[in-house]
């Protein structure tokens, strides 16, 4: 491993200088080394930058590795950088968890979970790039319908979609808790 | 039961009021005392009459769905046939009610997710644009060849053409064709490229259409702007 | 000093997420320090960041600092940019061929002896550079006349125009083969 250790800067470079995730395939391909050897590198970078003298770390959102700052830094940056506070409501978020976990669903199917119309909610989140038009539903009328982006991914700092289900039994795990309490 | 302390907060929706009224009152959500959760729903809806606000149809459904189960439960009830479990009027509520409550709950740890990783900042993407090698090492036969192509072609364009060569028949029986070549299926497309020209693509366009209104092909579309896909209907034949 | 070296990692995040340079005032004020001790801090930052094992630096430019990758990573971070082959297609060659053997000639000319809208392909030509305007025709309307350029002499492997062969040999042999396979 040591032998290839001078290419840590090298990802630490390309993370820099690309900024939206990358895979380790890629990294793998451009550093012409393989898949394995790339993810030994990360995690050898990755304690490189847990010491407390350092300001950045390396995410894994969406399928790739990101170069991003340290929350312990934030305080400071945001003495400097006007942050456009990106909020969803939480009519927005609801909307979102249920599209994230029932994927791919129609705008009906949302509603009657809902039980409210979503329409300006869903093109909301369509804009925001949230999510996306993944197909249509062999029903009458050819429902479109809805799944998450890869933007969906970064923004709540997921490796895969493939994470999704192990928070969902998060969420049943309470449910038969009550269930218990009867 | 007060009425009084009803604050006028805004819901979503009716499943909305109906979870906050629950969990106000720590009610157990599978056993709703449905007399006590039907009257205060009601009673905020009338305070939103009072207070001029537009009560959207969702909660009026929810307000006589209440009332009905409500009545429901009321109805003396009948000794249960051997072995077969009566249900409970509110059952379809409480389910509903469970998953809407699943996904608050998803959506608060969404929430959660969203605000850590608010708190990391990273560079926007770098577009790195596009490089374009151009070809090297080609050869002057293939330029010469190619003009002698255009050449001739242009030099018979004064010979006399006789118009409509292909016709509709023909170009059926093309489609046909290309179709059993191709497994029975085939792109949209691929029925036009044959010579290119304006007439053969006019012609294959009608050929379609007599196929199809022949119901011997079938158009189909996985989703908008994607390829359009031909198959063939075996079984008319 | 060492008592401040935590504020190394804020510093790298800073630059990091501001991207553009910073100068040393403006970080003390951020990190509420003096001015001096911001001076040593980056120097410290630098020597770390000195190690073959990193790929990144800061240099100071525009009376500031900024964080940029080392020039010994360029290589790698060249293959993010996109490259593609460019393939002529049969029409792209054939409008080629007749600019070529005619030139200088005129986006209706060379209509006129391939029988179809050439617009879309001479605008590819243009963008590859294998042609270019090269004057204006004395008609109405002053149309553009179009001829090779020395890109196209370098993809074909000729040093001057006048190793193309000339249009009549061309005709003269292609009528002499029909002729033959008459």
């Amino acid at each position: 491993m040591m032998f290839y250790s001078h290419l840590k800067g090298h990802i630490e470079a390309l993370l820099f200088a690309y900024g939206d995730p990358i895979s380790a395939d890629k990294l793998a391909e451009m550093l012409e080394i393989d898949r394995e050897n790339v993810i030994l590198l990360v995690e050898e970078l990755k304690r490189d930058m847990a010491s407390n003298q350092r300001g950045l770390k390396v995410a894994e959102v969406a399928g790739g590795y990101q170069l991003c700052t340290k929350p312990e830094c934030t305080a400071t940056i945001d003495k400097l950088i006007n942050v456009q506070e990106f909020r969803l409501s939480m009519a927005a978020m609801e909307t979102l968890s249920i599209i994230a976990f029932k994927q791919p669903i129609t705008r009906m199917e949302i509603e009657n979970i809902r039980g409210v119309k979503v329409d300006s909610v869903v093109n909301t989140l369509l804009e925001r790039g949230l999510i996306k038009e993944v197909g249509r539903k062999e029903a009458i009328g050819r429902p479109i319908l809805f799944g998450t982006t890869s933007e969906f991914l970064k923004c709540f700092g997921l490796k895969t979609l493939e994470e999704l289900p192990k928070l969902a039994e998060i969420i049943n795990i309470e449910e038969i808790d009550n269930e218990e309490n009867i | 039961m007060t009425v009084y302390n009803i604050k006028l907060q805004s819901f979503e929706g009716p499943l909305a009021l109906l979870m906050h009224l629950i969990e106000k009152n720590q009610l157990n959500i599978y056993d709703i005392p449905i007399a006590e959760v039907t009257e205060q729903y009601l009673a905020y809806l009338r305070a939103m009459e009072q207070f001029n606000i537009d009560i959207a149809s969702e909660f009026l459904v929810m307000a006589a769905t209440l009332l009905q189960i409500k009545s429901r439960m009321l109805l003396p009830k009948p000794p249960p046939p051997d072995d077969v479990e009566t249900e409970d009027p509110r059952q379809e509520l409480v389910n509903r009610l469970l998953e809407y409550r699943r996904y608050k709950q998803a959506a608060v740890m969404l929430e959660e997710m969203f605000e850590i990783r608010g708190k990391t900042f990273t560079r926007p993407l770098h577009d790195f644009g596009t490089k374009v090698i151009m070809p090297e090492g080609l050869k002057l036969d293939e330029l010469i060849a190619a003009f002698a192509v255009v050449w001739e072609s242009g030099v018979s364009d004064f010979a006399v053409v006789t118009r409509e060569e292909i016709s509709i028949q023909d170009k059926m029986q093309d489609i046909i064709y290309l179709l059993r070549k191709n497994n029975g299926q085939m792109e949209f497309s691929q029925c036009f490229i044959r010579s290119g020209s304006r007439m053969e693509m006019v012609t294959a366009f009608l050929a379609l259409l007599e196929l199809i209104k022949l119901n011997r092909i079938n158009i189909s579309q996985q989703h908008s702007f994607g390829p359009i896909y031909l198959t063939w209907e075996e079984s008319v034949e």
